[in-house]
């Protein structure tokens, strides 16, 4: 577990590829929805393209630090995310700094990214981005709670909080996923995952339609630039991190990537499918459904 | 002899108390207090009683040899003559605040003195 | 020696001679009446000082004759003490009725000279029939000396009482002549031996004659009369008659006790306690200051009659006891009377007036703590033996009633204090003092403090109480005219050399908690420069708090512990109060911690039945009760620790406290209860109930409150009530981390509660700083002062980080640990509540940060200046230690560790440098801080460097769609910030506790106001409660 | 009503505890030890008073006396002090001339009482009566005088000297007992002569006379107030 | 024996009517003169008991003495009723 200088190349690799997976997996599924809408959709480089195109631009105006802080906090979140996390099963260039922290830490650090968007958009003196953040707030910490339990049930039933460890634990075929082993903790994970992605029937908070003026709205050029790289990694490490706690990790990158595709044509069917919800109507709603299944699921890892 | 005289002591005690407690008039509740003190008097001179027992005094009739066997206990009588004197006392003072509440309310009814209460 | 017979003949002729020169003026008389009642006192002194010192009882035979043939008086220790007390109280009465004694002629003088002779015949006479003479004499004088002020209320006042001592005079002649009946004498000592009460007869005489003396104690049902002659006459009077004559008969039922079979002590044990509790019941009610002082002078009078009750359970400690609750009762209520002539005003509200004279303040404050019980007076000692012996002897209920009774006297008591302490006092009349009025009031203060410190160094367990932190508060409270930057440095430099002597002995969790109170104390105090002027009368109650705290460390006795935790809870109710609108709370906090203080006594008593030693460490091995001991103790240190069902004191009392002080009592105080939780458990270790284990309620009880407190710091628009709130919230996550009883559990616990220390101190100084400058505490009034408190939004920024648990700052090493102690302690459902409350953690500290710092900025706060530099300096002197613990998160929680190893050996953390591995999971601080911080750095870089030439836009230069917005106002959402979840989750936080109390107290003043109804003033009504109570006493007995 | 009727039971209750002590009293056919020492042969000539009860009311009890006459100083201190009248109705009524009868019996009446009175005072320890019934007597002799002729006004500050002078001698009279005799108000200070002579019983004729004089300008200074309607002097 | 008794018996049976008289009569003298007349009973009750000084007392102080102050404090009341 020595800190050595190599750790950092493996690391920015993996973060390269995650990168390019996550623009490619962004540019599909936008090209999927379009399909579904019996539209033509996007080309499936688009993103490329909307990186280039705003990282080539500069920004005239500026709100203050504070405004920069956003961005570089949501994107730290990420990639933090990212980093402390075994991409790879078993591949040592792959597991990158998970020596350093276990599976509570990378839980909070989507806090990380969270409180960073608040700060900046806040900073930004519109009006509605505050009202916007305040919805995100309530949101996260709503589906933060049966994310947390379901977690801990997991933990229990591995006895640690170890991610490598839970993945070798899940190896030896698909029956011995955490899918299987313990079907309540999954199920309640998988919707609060719902909540996480901020897919449609929980998207009120980055909804265009909703508030025309949005935070991402209120970012351009330079800063956009890095929110819609956030996007890209963000996302995938969440994709990374579910599979490895439910779905046995992955020990190939093409398995990591149809692993990762099938989660979130999850998040995606649920979206199209059903409306959105309304703050308080989506807080009840975590409150109710997912955290009845993640109790349910501890009781039955406790007796 | 001294049963009667106890008796009716207690029941002038109890009488008097009986004044106390149910007359509404002020100087009413003073007599009722003054009987009351008689009857403790009575009784407590009937505690002296001996039967056959002489005044305590000696003169030609009682002999200063002879007067133990005859002479009715002293104690309790200068124990009364002194409670006769606190009760006269207490009752002059009670007339007189009688008279001074009577100033105040211009009434002697006892319910209109209760300025002090809860 | 002067024989005692000379007391009476010195008075007495002395009466008689001046009532000789009638023509005399009136000053020569007075002066006389006052020499006369000196030489009386000195006499008595005399004989008291001798008789301590060995000297033999003086034994007086008047007419000659030995005893039982003749009147003789007895000059023994106790008639010489309660003598000294009744001249003292005499000569300073009539100091201070001079004037008025002079106005109304020279009969008053002779009646009072008289008055005070009668009670010493009383106290001294052996001869029952000689007493019932005397007491007519005390009780005409008293009838007497009501009228002094003749107006009509003193007149009915003193009809009334001749009523009533007339028929109780006239029970008491029945017994006293039955009683000669049947013994055949009337001496007490010959009555004794003729032990009449084998039959029934001779009991039933010697019955009235006790029953007539607890009826001039104004047991609690016929005491109408009682309370009316103290509403009605003259203060002065008032005073004489509550301090002198009631120890007179008390000391006269303590003689006469002696005659009364095992059975009557019971019935008068249990008279004493119901005239306790009834009548401080019903003081709840009052608004006339002199009729609040009769209910309570009788209370206290029927708190002793039971102790003379009490009698045979409590052996040796019986004179210390009776004497030290008599002497306080007696200084103290003399000299509440005499303010309340000074004050001349009866509506409690009005006595604000004492603000217009400090000293009379302090005066004041010194003899309500006095009645109640406060560390450095007599009756803290008497009540703390009291309830051991009581314990001791399994008087359970009677310990019981005893502290509820005396929790009642605290509610009216303080709330009286409450008031002449704040109340406005902008149209009360200008208070004159004269000389004679004020000097007995300074003397019975120094009286009642003067013994309570004799008692302390006499008794054995108080001897070993350390008086230097006293010494330091008294240099503090002579240099209070000093301006505030010397005496604060004086404080600090006090606080840092007590540190530095007690340092080497620190050791495990006094360390740790030894630090956080003292260093913390420093660290606070460093911010009070900011203030100027003088701050009169702040530092020694800061002192006195700290005195408390350090006295809690030090302490290795119950008693010293209990102590210093009364010094505490007075030092910090003052603090409070120093608050512009603080009295309501105030009076809740110091409920809640008197309450708090007599579950703690009564824990203390239970743990000491078949102990020796009152070392705190025979918690450890309690015999009997030791379930009932822990949920005392516990109760009584949760009140501190503002645990979910006590907790409405605190938001009020850290809101409204002053800007240092503010974070003193939340960041420090609160510890206290976590240090006397830990003590707790570390000695008892974990109990049961049946099967039930008390530590997984406890951790109920800390989910709970984390929950509770967080969601309601969520919804507050008051920035102090929001980190109020989220101080029972974190206590309730270190109650939670304590009740595991296990390695990880208290790691977890303690380093969450040094790191709640910092970033509560850190928080409270920054938001006092930003209410010092925008001077409301309204968060939706701010709004955007990044802009011009840059320094104090970086601290504030970094402390709601801590609180969130965000990774790289110390605050998630806490919530790790706790993560680990759950999985390995598997409770899972209230872990689940504390994880929800971590959760809503991040709400409000976004809720604090936004609506303060961020969105527009107001017009009033353009030219806002940054906070003062002196609140600025201890911040960041905190923010390093912060970045401290976080980067080397070993060096906080491997010392914590190596502490808790002897205590919970398995499941320790062990540590590879930075990295901490736990039976499940590890985590390595500074790795991830490297990481976090690199990648930081290196994209703000980019961005920076992309954005370097971009102009700066103020704030308000927004357009959206065509249209801009008209007022900064309405563009800063903070106004109900979390208005979507309060509609979710809205009813977790109705006033629930708070109703509950709010009808617990309705209550309380309801059956007040119902019993205080039976004294309908009527005097009949009166005598019939005298005669109906002494024929239900009978019937009990007989 | 309902009221009286618990009055009733309270003093019904009473009754009974009164009933339960009339009921074990049964009287004493033989004086208790306390009386027998009093009455004893070398007793009465230690102190040869032919009275007892004046040989217990003044030395053996002496302390009581001393507390009774301080009652009625107090009570005529409190009366004398409480109706201290304003000037508020100065203005003489007046006052119904008494009849001529009550005039005539006075005149005879005053002096005999008066008499009658000093004589109970004087023989205080040979026959029954003493200082205070003696001084009763005087008092009441007082009244009668008071009620023949409205107009006269007593001269309260005679009655204030002599009542402050006898309480005065009175304590000095005990504190003589203690420095030359037993104790405090001890009688034998003085020869005891032998029972039944005028001059005899010590110290005991000399406070009676003491007690006398106060008891009776006492009593006539309180009645003396009730009277007076305006100011005193 | 007999006569020896009758007299005292007679003299409680008139000293309880004088009580009742003077509690429930209407008209204050009248009440103050019957506890005047009790106390002189007493008196002469005492003489029975052998008690020679109590009687002399009782009857001086007791009737004597307190009927007059009763009058006296009446007069006074009436006055003041009289002149307003």
């Amino acid at each position: 577990m020595d800190f050595g200088f190599k750790h950092i190349l493996y690391a920015l690799l993996t973060v390269f590829i995650v990168l390019n997976y996550g623009l490619i997996l962004q540019g599909i599924v936008r090209k999927i929805g379009a399909r579904v809408g019996r539209r033509y959709g996007i080309r499936w480089y688009q993103p490329y393209i909307d990186i280039i195109k705003n990282y080539a631009k500069r920004s005239t105006i500026t709100h203050g630090v504070m405004f920069y802080i956003a961005p570089v906090f949501r994107l730290t979140g990420g990639i933090g995310l990212l980093l402390f996390m075994p991409v790879i099963f078993g591949s040592e260039i792959f597991s990158n700094f998970s020596f350093a922290g276990d599976l509570v830490l990378v839980l909070y650090f989507q806090f990380f990214g969270v409180l960073g968007m608040a700060l900046g958009a806040a900073e930004g003196g519109h009006p509605y981005s505050a009202i916007g953040v305040s919805r995100g707030l309530s949101q996260v910490t709503a589906f933060e709670l049966p994310l947390t339990l379901g977690v801990l049930a997991i933990a229990m039933q591995y006895q640690t909080l170890n991610i490598t460890e839970i993945v070798a634990a899940q190896q030896g075929g698909f029956l011995s996923w955490t899918l299987f082993t313990n079907p309540f903790a999954t199920i309640a994970i998988m919707f609060s995952f719902l909540g996480a992605m901020g897919r449609s029937p929980f998207d009120v908070v980055l909804a265009p339609q909703e508030i025309p003026i949005g935070p991402p709205t209120e970012f351009h050029s330079g800063l956009l630039g890095v929110l819609q790289l956030n996007r890209a990694i963000f996302p995938a490490a969440k994709l990374i991190l579910f599979m490895n706690l439910l779905f046995g990790g992955a020990t190939s990158w093409p398995e990591l990537v149809v692993k990762t595709f099938l989660i979130y044509m999850w998040s995606v069917f649920v979206g199209t499918v059903f409306p959105r919800f309304r703050v308080d109507q989506s807080v009840r709603w975590f409150l109710v459904v997912p955290l009845t299944i993640a109790i349910i699921a501890i009781i039955l890892i406790r007796f | 002899m001294e049963y009667i005289s106890m008796i009716t002591g207690f029941l002038l005690v109890l009488l008097g108390l009986w004044g106390v407690l149910t007359q509404k008039n002020i100087i009413k509740i003073i007599i009722g207090f003054s009987i009351f003190d008689t009857g403790l008097h009575i009784v407590l001179v009937s505690i002296a009683y001996l039967r056959g027992g002489t005044a305590p005094v000696i003169d030609k009739a009682v002999k200063v040899t002879e007067a133990i066997e005859k002479v009715v206990d002293p104690v309790p009588h200068a124990l009364v003559l002194t409670a006769i004197v606190i009760g006269l006392g207490v009752t002059a003072l009670m007339l007189v605040y009688a008279l001074k509440l009577y100033q105040n309310k211009k009434t002697l009814e006892v319910q209109s003195f209760n300025d002090l209460k809860w | 020696m002067i024989s005692p017979i000379h007391i009476i003949t010195l008075t007495l002729g002395t009466a008689f001679f001046i009532g000789l020169l009638k023509k005399l003026n009136l000053n020569i008389s007075a002066l006389l009446m006052l020499v006369a009642i000196a030489a009386a006192g000195t006499i008595s002194a005399s004989w008291f000082t001798a008789i301590l010192s060995g000297a033999a009882n003086a034994e007086v035979f008047t007419a000659g004759f030995n005893p039982p043939y003749s009147i003789n008086l007895l000059m023994g220790k106790g008639e010489a003490l309660i003598t000294l007390l009744i001249n003292l109280a005499g000569f300073l009465g009539g100091v201070y009725l001079l004037k008025s004694l002079k106005e109304r002629g020279i009969y008053t003088m002779i009646i009072y000279l008289v008055f005070i002779m009668s009670l010493n015949v009383i106290v001294m006479t052996r001869d029952i029939f000689n007493l019932f003479v005397f007491m007519e004499v005390a009780s005409i004088g008293i009838a007497g000396l009501v009228i002094l002020d003749k107006s009509s209320k003193a007149t009915q006042a003193g009809f009334k009482y001749l009523i009533a001592t007339g028929v109780i005079a006239g029970i008491l002649l029945i017994g006293i002549a039955f009683t000669y009946y049947f013994a055949g004498t009337l001496n007490i000592d010959v009555i004794q031996q003729a032990s009449i009460i084998n039959f029934k007869a001779g009991s039933i005489a010697v019955f009235l004659v006790i029953i007539s003396i607890i009826l001039e104690l104004k047991p609690f049902p016929a005491n109408g009369w009682g309370i009316d002659v103290y509403e009605g006459a003259n203060p002065g009077i008032g005073a004489m008659i509550s301090a002198a004559s009631a120890s007179a008969m008390l000391f006269v039922l303590y003689k006469l006790a002696v005659l009364v079979p095992e059975s009557f002590l019971q019935i008068i044990t249990a008279i004493g306690i119901l005239t306790f509790v009834g009548s401080n019941l019903m003081g709840i009610k009052q608004s006339n200051a002199n009729r609040l002082l009769g209910y309570s002078s009788i209370g206290q009078i029927g708190l002793l009659t039971a102790i003379v009750g009490l009698k045979p359970f409590l052996g040796a400690q019986f004179e210390l006891i009776a004497v030290s609750i008599l002497i306080s009762h007696f200084f103290a209520k003399a000299g509440l009377f005499w303010l309340s002539g000074i004050v001349k005003k009866q509506n409690l509200k009005d006595w604000a007036m004492l603000r217009q004279k400090p000293y009379l303040l302090v005066l004041f404050g010194i003899f309500i703590f006095a009645l109640i019980g406060f560390p450095p007076f007599p009756s803290f000692l008497g009540k703390w033996e009291l309830i051991m012996k009581l314990a001791h002897s399994h008087h359970f209920y009677i310990l019981a009633f005893i502290l509820i009774g005396s929790f009642l006297e605290g509610i009216y008591l303080f709330r009286w204090l409450g008031f002449s302490i704040k109340m406005e006092d902008a149209n009360l009349p200008p208070l004159t003092v004269h000389w004679n009025k004020i000097i007995p009031v300074v003397l019975s203060a120094l009286g009642v403090l003067g013994s309570g410190i004799y008692f302390g160094t006499i008794t054995e367990i108080a001897a070993s109480l350390k008086y230097i932190p006293l010494l330091f508060i008294a240099l503090l409270y002579v240099i209070d005219f000093l301006p505030v930057y010397v005496k604060n440095t004086v404080s600090i430099a006090g606080i840092g050399y007590y540190l530095y002597t007690i340092y080497p002995d620190l050791e495990g969790f006094k360390l740790i908690f030894g630090l956080i109170f003292l260093a913390g104390g420093m660290l606070t105090l460093v911010a009070g420069y900011f203030k100027t002027g003088t701050r009169k009368g702040f530092y020694p109650l800061v002192m006195l708090m700290f005195a408390g705290l350090v006295g809690l460390i030090e302490a290795h006795t119950t008693f010293e512990f209990f102590f210093a935790w009364e010094l505490m809870t007075a030092g910090s109710y003052f603090l409070i109060i120093r608050g512009k609108k603080s009295m309501t709370h105030a009076l809740s906090y110091m409920l809640f911690s008197l309450a708090g203080a007599y579950l703690i006594l009564a824990g203390f008593g239970l743990a000491h039945i078949g102990q020796s030693s009152y070392a705190l460490d025979i918690l450890a091995s309690v015999q009997s009760f030791a379930p009932l001991v822990f949920i005392l103790l516990a109760i009584g240190f949760m009140t501190k620790t503002a645990s979910v069902g006590l907790h409405i004191w605190l938001p009020g009392a850290h809101a409204e406290a002053e800007t240092d002080v503010s974070p003193m009592v939340s960041a420090i105080l609160l510890k206290a209860g976590v240090f006397g939780l830990i003590l707790l458990m570390l000695n008892m270790g974990s109990q049961f109930i049946g099967s039930f284990n008390i530590y997984y309620a406890l951790a109920w009880i800390g989910a709970i409150t984390a929950v509770m407190g967080n969601m309601m710091a969520a919804f507050q628009e008051d920035a102090k009530r929001l980190l109020a709130y989220s101080s029972v919230g974190f206590l309730g996550y270190i109650l939670f981390g304590l009740s595991f009883m296990s390695h990880l559990g208290w790691l977890a616990a303690v380093s969450l509660s040094v790191v709640h220390f910092m970033f509560k101190t850190l928080l409270f100084l920054a938001i006092g700083g930003i209410v010092y400058r925008v001077k409301t505490k309204e968060m939706y009034k701010m709004g955007g002062l990044i802009k011009k408190m840059p320094f104090t939004f970086i601290s504030v920024l970094m402390g709601i980080i801590v609180i969130a648990g965000v990774p790289p700052l110390t605050g998630f090493g806490g919530k790790w640990i706790l993560y680990n102690a759950v999985l390995e302690k598997g409770w899972f459902f209230p872990s689940a509540l504390v994880f929800f409350a971590g959760i809503v953690a991040f709400l409000y500290c976004f809720r604090l940060i936004h609506t303060v710092f961020l969105g527009q900025l107001k017009d009033e706060h353009r030219e806002v200046k940054e906070a003062p530099f002196w609140l600025l300096l201890p911040q960041y002197m905190i923010l390093m230690v912060i970045m401290l613990f976080s980067a080397l998160p070993n060096s906080l929680l491997k010392p914590i560790g190596a502490m808790l190893a002897p205590i919970f050996p398995e499941g320790a953390l062990e540590w590879q440098g930075q990295l901490a591995k736990s039976g499940f999971g590890y985590w390595n601080g500074q790795v991830i801080m490297y990481i976090v911080g690199g990648i930081f750095v290196v994209v703000f870089a980019w961005l920076w460097y992309m954005n370097r030439n971009a102009q700066k836009v103020k704030q308000f230069n927004i357009g959206y769609s065509a249209e801009r917005p008209s007022l900064p106002e309405t563009t800063h959402f903070a106004y109900n910030f979390f208005a979507p979840y309060k509609k979710a989750l809205g009813f977790l936080v109705s006033p629930l506790i708070t109703n509950f109390w709010d009808s617990a107290s309705e209550g309380v003043h309801a059956i007040s106001d119902k019993v205080r109804r039976i004294y309908n003033g009527n005097v009949q009504t009166y005598a019939f409660h005298i005669l109906a109570f002494i024929v239900v006493v009978y019937l009990i007995i007989f | 009503m309902v009221r009286n009727s618990f009055r009733l039971i309270i003093l019904v209750g009473l009754l009974v505890i009164f009933s339960t002590l009339v009921w074990s009293f049964n009287g004493n056919n033989e004086l208790n030890s306390l009386a027998q020492f009093y009455t004893q042969q070398e007793n009465i000539e230690a102190v040869n008073a032919a009275n007892l009860v004046s040989a217990v009311v003044v030395t053996y009890r002496g302390f009581d006396t001393l507390g009774e006459v301080t009652i009625l100083f107090l009570t005529a201190s409190i009366i004398g002090f409480f109706l201290k009248k304003k000037l508020s109705d100065t203005q003489r009524k007046e006052v119904r001339e008494s009849s001529d009868i009550l005039v005539t019996a006075s005149k005879i009446l005053v002096p005999v009482m008066i008499l009658f009175g000093v004589y109970v005072i004087i023989n205080g320890h040979l026959t029954p009566g003493g200082g205070f019934q003696g001084g009763a007597i005087i008092a009441s002799a007082m009244v009668l005088a008071l009620l023949a002729n409205p107009h006269m006004k007593f001269n309260h500050q005679l009655f204030n000297v002599l009542e402050s002078i006898s309480g005065v001698s009175f304590v000095l009279m005990g504190i003589a007992g203690i420095v030359y005799a037993g104790g405090f108000l001890d009688n034998r200070i003085l020869p005891g002569g032998e029972v039944g002579t005028l001059i005899s019983a010590g110290a005991i004729p000399l406070i009676y006379i003491f007690i006398g004089l106060k008891v009776g300008s006492e009593l006539s200074n309180i009645v003396g107030n009730l009277q007076v309607t305006q100011n005193e002097q | 024996m007999i006569i020896n008794n009758t007299i005292p018996v007679l003299l409680g049976l008139m000293m309880i009517m004088a009580a009742f008289v003077a509690i429930y009569h209407k008209k204050l003298p009248v009440a103050i003169i019957a506890a005047g007349t009790i106390s002189l009973l007493a008196s002469i009750l005492y003489l029975f008991l052998a008690a020679p000084d109590v009687a002399m007392t009782e009857a001086s102080i007791g009737s004597g003495l307190s009927t007059i102050i009763f009058f006296y404090v009446l007069n006074k009341i009436r006055k003041e009723n009289g002149t307003q």
